[in-house]
């Protein structure tokens, strides 16, 4: 306990948070701050950019794990499983709609990439390993979670609207093929492509994710601001539990896997994340009825900024009691 | 200037949606228009503002200039799109140069 | 398609002053606006662009579809603010699809 | 609240001819107008979004708001650029607030 | 005085200054090379983040002065009264409106931030230091100012329209907010935290400015293109006199303060500075009858410039001369 | 030949090739992936520069080779030139218009910048060198062809409409200014300009590079995937062809002016390359009839990649043979 704790506040007083912090209360304190959105675009193209090849170059580096692919096959079981866990602790701690409460799981069975790349930063400061092909592993995450939604909503005799126009733009979404891609480009060009290019996308890489974050505490900050009293005490609870309830979930996964102590911790990330970007588009699409304000402030006002600050490090130190390591 | 009569229509709607709408217009064979950014807004469903917006959210501004007896073919086209999302859609009698490219 | 006469006014203000104009017009309760971005014009007080800008500065245009009935307390609202400003208001003949929602 | 007829002119038109049909208007003594950015559009030529350019390439949208007298001289002026290129000019009628600006 | 010419023929040739030469060369022969705006705005975002930080960084370093306190005073005191030096130098020289005059006053008070980055580049470059906290002074600057104006039309019995919308507008101000946010995040994670991001805001710097320099000098260009008439004889007067009287209250104020050499003439930067980012728009709002053509030029135009190439030379040699160092 | 093979298939699988090759899948399955207008411009005007610079702090190193005015010359020749050997290939290989042929024509006379970035970066990781001011011959080759685009059209007894406008606007098009200008801030400020900012221009470039080849992939895929049917096999071998062609004439330029084999291998690269961005606006405003898919497609869909894969280490291969370097 006290572990974490002094991990936390080691967490807490980085850069990274820090930024996060000011956004939020630039937002808050109604300050003009903000970030162009061509801006947060190209960042989050860097990011994701510099994650997947950083993944790619690492397993080429160590070579193929014979875990990879039960590895996806894990998450994308996750991914579908863990809505319905969701939705149940919805009906129960809220009165959401069945139309809401099957967007708001959707976005929780899919996963947030900062908050992952917010934990590879915490674990390279450690210096903890951990397998490069989790990234691949995010990547088949961030889609079958919309699927259980859609079923959800549709098994409660709610109207969907899934047409394969609809699947191309979820599997090909522009995330997913960035960060499948630059992975294969970094498991292709390998040590001699990652030193061409090293220092574009790994001296730079802390002071961007900075920037990125002021951007998100600022976009957070601004919903928070809109949504007094859209959002009932019982779904700020589940805000917090549902990312607990996750982690665990990919904690089982992790060790079944067997994967090492990184490892273990950054499944359990991706569990315990929430998307607001892919989930939230496809939902538009689908689920036009479902309130956007909703499952937007509770995965990028509630659940991100908890598992920036508090969950990152609990993840960490179970993982660790866990897997002994 | 020799001028002829036409409709503007504008449809303002969530950029998520707007490859839908524009395949619908090609669809009824609307073959003309124009699509402009949006900054903000504010409707039923509360205010918003790009800057609060991550991904492909936001609003789009879709402006078809048409000959007057196809509008309905083009409301129809618009309707089944917009139908079920947020949005709006306007008319206005309006006259344009070079009629022949409409 | 059934459509319902409405007015669509156009004002195009000075970016600095756009939070007060939908504040002003929520206050005279139009809810319902789109905020478009503005690139550059020219009037009185000479021709801009926003490439010659530093800061906040440049314009908006901001539009609203409203029933016919509201549109004077609209216009007094939105006149409270364009005032002393630089900017233009126009207002326009249209028919909207979906009456209820405005 | 008092207003005066006006017209509202819009011309869609390809960026690089911005600043010749600005200059244009200028000459025919229309000194005020407003550039709007124009993100993609449908037309004779085919589709196109700003996404798929390089360079200066696009559209921009150029509104006009005038007395009625002066429509004339403005249409042949905006007509003599647009002439052998792609884009489009409508004109509505609208009413304008402080008629003294125009 | 040779040293001043040695160090201005020096301070020419940098590649900071001929950027913004460029900048200014093409804009006048009217190319159409241009920085996007959403790129403009994410350098400045840049700068400030790094700007702030790193006067953080060396607070908690060296220590808190106890000067800072009074240092931040006298920046405050210096806003509010160089307004109304302006003022008086403007009647004299010039024949503009009391609005006007009292609108470009405005300006003379508050402080350009690239103008203080650009002289702490050079104090960098010949290896002199200054307080950390400076750039906290400058972001205490930026705001009084606005009020001397607004009290000097008021006292002519011109029209004032200042809301409590406005006051909060200014205050939190997206550059003061981030200036502040990245110096408190600084001061906080400290020499550890400038290990972590040093290779985004220490390594990088010269050359973003550069470009940044680039865009600002076609702003610049663009605006003295269009005003051909509107500046008057003596108003150009007044963009280089008021920079070189504003130096000398803040030379007053840095000895007085006893700051270190480098402290001083940052001191004098920010006096001799004038804004154009943050006053401009306030302006606009409470001041709309002032011509923005008038106050835009000279800020940026003629002061600005005049400031980047000769003045900075001339404070540092006068803040070394004053002080012995 | 198998120099070249083994060359070449270094060069494909570099991050910058593959990144190319992403942004071109993503944009034939129809990803949304999508980099902002202005981050893309951003990241141009960085390319620009930044290899500026280097090519005027190359001239300083080295002093000025006694070829510089000559090569100059070279460029401005072959870029008048090269357009009328297009124009008569695609006379016999396809049936376009007088006008589309010749503004195709205009557009293989005139260079990419891009092309010549790649072709930079092969030989630096080769440990090649090569004439710095190839950077000026770049910006010299850009405008000449545009004129012989027109000519070819007016000779035909089409309209042509060139106002002394669309000179100004071609001649300090954005990109030669800022190459240009870089170039001479390069020159002017020299070593001890390099080193205060070579970890801006220099470390972070091959990762620019990526990002951008990246958008370039994508938007020629974009273009690609509308002209199923405007291109004429005919046109696609033009496309293939033409660049060859062009690299000869390249090659027997460096050779008479007897440039180092780096030199001959741009001045082929500079040859063997087609614009995209300053003929193509040009074309728009004086041949307005002509089709902007055709050349675009052409310029950017074709020739573009062909020259980044193959063509490159063809070049290079030649130019090494020639000079027996
Ligand atoms: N009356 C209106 N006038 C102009 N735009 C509107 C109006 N009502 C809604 N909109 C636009 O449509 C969006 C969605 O509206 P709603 O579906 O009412 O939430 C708003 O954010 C506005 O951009
Ligand atoms: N007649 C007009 N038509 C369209 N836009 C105008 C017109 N007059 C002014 N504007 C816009 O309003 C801004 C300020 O106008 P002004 O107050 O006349 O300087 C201009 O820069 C234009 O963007
Ligand atoms: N009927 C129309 N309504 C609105 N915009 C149009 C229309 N036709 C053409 N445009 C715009 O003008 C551009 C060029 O049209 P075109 O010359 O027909 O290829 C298109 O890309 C659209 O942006
Ligand atoms: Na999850
Ligand atoms: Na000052
Ligand atoms: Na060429």
């Amino acid at each position: 306990m006290e572990g974490i704790l002094a991990l936390a506040a080691d967490n807490l007083i980085s850069p990274i948070i820090l930024s996060f912090a000011l956004g939020l209360f630039a937002a808050l304190a109604r300050s003009d701050l903000s970030v162009p959105e061509a801006a947060a675009k190209a960042l989050s193209i860097y990011l994701l950019f510099a994650i997947g090849f950083k993944g790619g170059v690492s397993v080429a580096r160590h070579g193929v794990d014979g875990t990879l692919l039960l590895s996806l096959l894990a998450g994308v079981a996750l991914s579908f499983i863990l809505p319905f866990v969701a939705f149940a602790m919805l009906r129960v701690l809220t009165r959401l709609s069945v139309t809401d409460a099957a967007a708001v799981a959707g976005h929780y069975g899919s996963i947030s990439i900062v908050t992952f790349v917010a934990a590879t930063s915490v674990l390279t400061s450690q210096g903890i390993a951990s397998e490069g092909y989790m990234v691949a592993v995010a990547a088949a995450m961030e889609a079958p979670a919309i699927l259980s939604a859609l079923w959800l909503v549709a098994r409660s005799g709610g109207s969907r609207d899934m047409d394969s126009d609809l699947w191309r733009e979820i599997l090909l979404n522009g995330s997913i093929v960035l960060l499948i891609g630059a992975f294969a480009i970094g498991l292709i060009t390998g040590e001699e492509g990652f030193a061409r290019i090293a220092s574009f996308i790994d001296a730079p890489f802390q002071g961007v994710l900075c920037i990125f974050l002021l951007d998100m505490g600022l976009v957070a900050g601004r919903g928070l601001r809109k949504v007094r009293g859209v959002l009932s005490v019982g779904a700020f609870a589940f805000g917090v539990l549902m990312p607990l309830a996750g982690s665990l979930l990919g904690l089982g996964a992790g060790l079944l896997l067997g994967l090492s102590p990184g490892g273990v911790m950054l499944m359990m990330t991706l569990s315990a994340s929430a998307s607001y970007i892919a989930v939230p588009a496809a939902m538009r699409v689908a689920l036009p009825e479902a309130n956007p304000s909703i499952y937007l402030t509770l995965s990028l006002g509630v659940t991100f900024p908890f598992n920036l600050t508090l969950g990152i490090p609990i993840y960490l130190a179970l993982a660790q009691a866990a897997t002994g390591g | 200037m020799q001028t002829h009569k036409a409709k503007r229509v504008e449809i303002i709607i969530e950029a998520p949606m707007e490859r839908r709408l524009t395949q619908a217009l090609m669809g009824a064979e609307v073959t003309g228009f124009t699509v402009l950014p949006v900054l903000g807004g504010s409707g039923r469903s509360g205010q918003w503002s790009r800057e609060g917006q991550v991904g492909r959210s936001g609003m789009v501004s879709v402006v078809c200039l048409i000959r007057p007896e196809r509008l309905d073919s083009l409301l129809d086209a618009a309707f089944e799109v917009v139908d079920r999302h947020i949005g709006v859609v306007s008319v206005t009698d309006c006259e344009v140069l070079r009629a022949e490219r409409f």
